[in-house]
């Protein structure tokens, strides 16, 4: 029977099919992105929290933004190509699966990037996007204070108005790359309590006392960022003054969004774990590793279809929230079940500093408390 | 790239949910065995996958997924994926299959015994050397004991049974995604009802809902229901498009949709503690589903061991 | 080396070892009961929420009790041996494998005997325990209402003074065993809010409105109890009236701990599912199956840690719920992979009754969820 | 029957406890390798397993389990395992190992590198062919990297070995329960620091062990702690009294206590949040320990191979 059905395929047109294939452009910019990225990509670079480490990664992202590739999807006159969400998603497939290097200027794309691209000026677009996209600037967030982490709302660090500017005090903590990062961005407050009154605040990071906090590895990953009057004049305020919540939110929702982390690099864990399993010859971790693969090629499923509705139009809102909690728990997973493959061998691997970064997944970006917080009150409506 | 469902499959789930809501009320679950299937063949439902020369009108089964799910979601009892989704592809000439007058169920390798065939005109049976057709004359049922009252299984045995000719696979597969289907339609209801209750049953003064530990609970299962069923999705693109990976898509669906509706059951009851076990509550019909479902077409373990072996055997290619 | 030095294990006596060894005297109690059991324990026995299942477990429990194996723990003049709490872990151990009948007359033994044993007068006891003893009455535990489930305090049910005694008004639910049994134990308010004014009533079903509730296997396991007025006269009330709640607590804390769920009957489980695994040949499950065998294992040790304790004078207090989490989800766990294992002939196997009762073990005597706040409260200290 | 330990044995740990106290505080663990060992020395403690004959007490692994846990629970560097347990029974007649003044170090069956080599005077390797005893004077080491700063492992290569008679199995065993000692000591204080914190730390308002998701998490790892710990005295008991089923329980026992451990690592960093990633903290020091003795004398995964074959290979005994 099912051989008369397929003769019949033509008919199967009546309804158009959901669709998972990719269009010979989209094809066209994978091989064009495989082929760069296989002549570029460097056999490995020193940590970026290291000088010289900083220094190779912000090379490679000048290498990368010569070829168009550091901002793929933003728009050419900032140093992009206008790719659509799938092609970037292509092209995150094909740079982790490349094992190329993590982006020192992540926080800069990925964080500063859209919210100055919905509420800053063109001057202030001009004057930092290119640069941003170049690797000339290099910018680190500055989010959390002593007392205000999970609870952002919380942060007391002030800015007072000064004669043709502001003028800003206080302490900001876990400031990631600004042991060695140009530039910053974060929230003071101009009026106000808890999320009223704050205001989004770029700066560089010469005018900070700037104090690098070492990680378990012992670099430093973070830094706690002193203010007592730094001068930002009005053009280094971005969106309206007292609106910076607002603005940083528009920033946190692309955060747990798509942009952070894309599945590419998830696709390609997976792989290599899978590789790993393969050789060990054990079922039972054999079996957790087969798991592992296809909930990475659930949640790149997942992401095309959330890019298709925001292709359409369409706001990720609170359900960014059930991707945040998926991938970080995926893969904390992946490399717990990593170490237990390699056991006294990890620290010869890359897996051993990946275990230690995986562990932050479920704390940065708003902890996966909070994220099922959310999933539960404004995705499925229970009470506060 | 286009990975979501068109306004015509959804407008056909829309059609198909109405109709439930109309004919399969929950009080249908304890009074009717097959409630609602006069109405659904009036809507072509059984002609849906059938080529245009069998009355039907040739869609894939990625275009009645979303149908499928409320199938689910409704608990709608009878072998109506056996005779919309498998027959096709087994007994497609069967007379007046398209129409809805012809009951079939079925038992393919896989699985241990056939659902509702005491409900059925004609029952595929995969024997050792081909596919046969029973019809319900030359038929001895058993009913065998199981978890879900609205989906009997039986053993089947027979004197006389006409030979088939073709393969079970393209309806083994199809009849799996179909199930895997039906489970995420099951768990959304399940989830749907467990929020409900948690914002209208309070204790300590407080909707339970209003608790962190029953919130992170409902919210792990929103997560799981809402990370496989795009593998579902996949799964039925596999097979409408005969991709090689076909086989793995499937079990990884199945074994998905069937892990998210049993954590879904669970957190129900948990939920809604000791009043869950009860016979009044309609819940227990959506329990029960989400455990007999997960069983059918292959249990969970089955699944994954076939996507450990697919996995293992270097079988990771992505789609496309 | 090691060959010298087990040559000199005397010298090893220097300090005494903890001991997993069983005394003669408890070696010989278990070689009874096993032999008794093999000799005595039915085929099997219809649900005992059918009429004729309950008369035929009614029917095991007197023939245990002639054997004077219903409660060995107990005084032997209330129809037990004086047994130590670790004669009566061995009892169950055997019991359980053996594949005996659930005891009908658990609820009686295991919630209401402990409380009646502390708190009840010499009358009370020697009216009550011997009957329970020999299942000649066989009691309900009435705690649930509607509105009070998790949350006991909120109970509404209420005694009125009346000459000579009380008289009883309100509505009781989820009384497990009410159907078909004899009488019935629970809190009634005879004065003051929440935990305060509440007194421990015994009353006869017969008095009683019951309606039973049909679970999900159709069976009327729970029953509701409506009290318009059901007189009970002093000697009903356990305690004294007001002291409901500690009295109860009593009983709660036996149900958490030790007596509601020994490990024998999770020792017998693993024991099959392991069987099951061994036959089913897929590693992954085999090593689910070996996990669970452990934790089995685990729990049985843990418990005799904590006989010990117990026989030394301590109190279960608050550990009780380490316990009480512990056993239930490894109960479900075991229960779950069953399902798995059998597929659609699970309904041929008890593992199908035994996977909806799993389910319920996260549930009843203290959900879960309460369980672990006070596992964080009142074991670790965390602030309510 | 009397599964719980003696005064003895529990005066043995209050004992080492304060000595732990008073010369391996936090400090220590940045500034020095061997902390407390010559305090260690001084109480016997190198003795404990040693028969008279050569200067030792000739107590059990299980007297010692307690101490055991208190050197997990502190942290403590050096090859104290190595050489107070494994030693006497590789080289239990080696001068002056009851006194102390001999460090060892193992490269047993199961091992991948030797720890803290580098401190040691003797080295006992497990070659194809039987023991070997390597003298720090004849032994080339090269450090790997690993997670551990305070228990580094070394690659071993050497021209000169003396030949050593007896088996490994003995001391592998006792090392091996050792470590799932320490573990539990390991996880207990990772649960201690957490709670802690859990109740200073401050957001929306309350401490953060106020809120329910930190609770049972939290909860979660008492649980995990306290089931674990009966099944590491129970190998240690296996072990002395050289039961059948020894090997395993020893992998049980491992196993537990190595996961008990790495889960109250994860949770001891949810709770703390990015102050838990920071040198400064000396929380890191047990959250590496964790890592690095759950990958000691066998992975997680190594020893839940074992249980399974012992399992399925009907090796159901229970003790006794």
């Amino acid at each position: 029977m099912s051989g008369n059905h397929c003769s019949s395929y033509q008919a199967c047109a009546r309804l158009v099919y959901v669709d998972l294939d990719f269009s010979p452009a989209e094809q066209g910019f994978r091989a064009e992105v495989r082929d760069w990225l296989s002549a570029h990509v460097p056999e490995s670079l020193p940590s970026m929290d290291t000088p010289e480490g900083f220094a190779a990664h912000r090379s490679w992202e000048a290498l990368l933004a010569q070829a168009r590739l550091s901002v793929v999807s933003w728009p050419e006159e900032y140093g992009g190509r206008g790719a659509s969400l799938t092609e970037w998603l292509i092209f995150e497939e094909e740079y982790w699966a490349a094992g190329a290097p993590t982006r020192v200027t992540q926080n800069g794309i990925f964080l500063l990037g859209p919210s100055l691209m919905r509420h800053g000026t063109p001057e202030q677009r001009s004057r930092w996007l290119p640069r941003m996209a170049r690797g000339d600037d290099v910018w680190a967030q500055a989010w959390s204070e002593p007392e205000a982490g999970s609870d952002l709302a919380a942060l007391t660090s002030r800015a007072e108005p000064a004669s043709g500017g502001w003028r800003l005090y206080g302490h900001k903590t876990w400031s990631s790359r600004a042991a060695y990062a140009t530039h910053g961005f974060g929230l003071f407050r101009t009026s106000g309590t808890r999320h009223r009154g704050l205001t989004y605040f770029l700066f560089p990071l010469a005018d900070v006392a700037v104090r690098p906090i070492a990680q378990l590895d012992g670099l430093p990953g973070f830094a706690e960022l002193h203010f007592d009057g730094v001068f930002a004049d009005e053009s280094m305020v971005l969106g309206e003054v007292g609106e910076g919540w607002r603005v940083a939110m528009a920033t946190t929702s692309s955060e747990r969004g798509l942009t952070l982390r894309s599945p590419g690099r998830f696709l390609a864990t997976a792989d290599r774990l899978v590789a790993l399993a393969r050789s060990s010859g054990d079922p039972a971790l054999a079996d957790r590793a087969a798991r592992c693969w296809v909930e990475a090629e659930a949640y790149r499923l997942h992401t095309f279809g959330t890019a298709r509705r925001l292709m359409a139009g369409a706001e990720i809102g609170s359900a960014a929230s059930m991707g945040k909690v998926f991938w970080s728990e995926l893969d904390l997973r992946m490399h717990a079940l990593a170490m237990e493959l390699l056991g006294e061998r990890a620290g010869e691997t890359p897996w051993l500093d990946g275990f230690l970064f995986s562990l932050a997944g479920p704390i940065y970006a708003g902890t996966n408390e909070i994220q099922r917080n959310i999933v539960a009150e404004r995705v499925l409506g229970l009470p506060r | 790239m286009n990975f979501g469902f068109t306004d015509e499959q959804l407008a056909l789930a829309a059609t198909v949910r109405d109709v439930l809501r109309a004919h399969c009320p929950p009080a249908a679950l304890r009074s009717e065995r097959r409630p609602a299937w006069e109405q659904l063949a009036a809507l072509g439902f059984f002609g849906l996958l059938l080529p245009p020369e069998s009355d039907g009108l040739g869609l894939g089964l990625t275009d009645i997924l979303p149908a499928l799910e409320e199938i689910g979601r409704a608990c709608l009892p009878g072998p109506v994926v056996e005779t919309a989704v498998a027959a096709p592809y087994l007994v497609g000439g069967a007379l007046k299959l398209a129409s809805g007058a012809v009951c079939v169920s079925v038992l393919l390798p896989g699985q241990v015994y056939a659902p509702d065939a005491d409900l059925a005109d004609l029952i595929v049976v995969a024997a050792a050397d081909g596919l046969r057709l029973v019809t319900k004359e030359c038929v001895r049922l058993t009913l065998r004991p199981g978890a879900d009252p609205c989906r009997p299984l039986f053993e089947v045995a027979f004197d006389f049974a006409e030979e088939l000719g073709g393969t079970a696979v393209p309806a083994l597969r199809r009849a799996t995604v179909a199930t895997a289907a039906q489970l995420i339609g099951v768990a959304r209801e399940l989830l749907a009802v467990s929020v409900a209750y948690a914002k209208v049953r309070t204790q300590f003064g407080a909707p339970i809902g209003s608790f962190q530990a029953v919130k992170h609970q409902l919210a792990d299962v929103a997560v799981a229901v809402d990370f496989a069923a795009p593998l579902v999705w996949r799964a039925a693109l596999a097979v409408d498009g005969a991709a090689a990976t076909a086989d793995r898509d499937v079990s990884a669906a199945k074994a998905a949709a069937g892990e998210a509706a049993v954590l879904a059951a669970r957190v129900a009851l948990q939920v809604h503690g000791a009043i869950g076990y009860t016979e009044e509550l309609d819940l227990r019909f959506w329990l029960a589903r989400a455990w007999s479902l997960s069983a059918a077409y292959g249990t969970t373990a089955v699944h994954r061991e076939r996507l450990r072996a697919a996995v293992l055997a270097d079988d990771l290619r992505r789609y496309p």
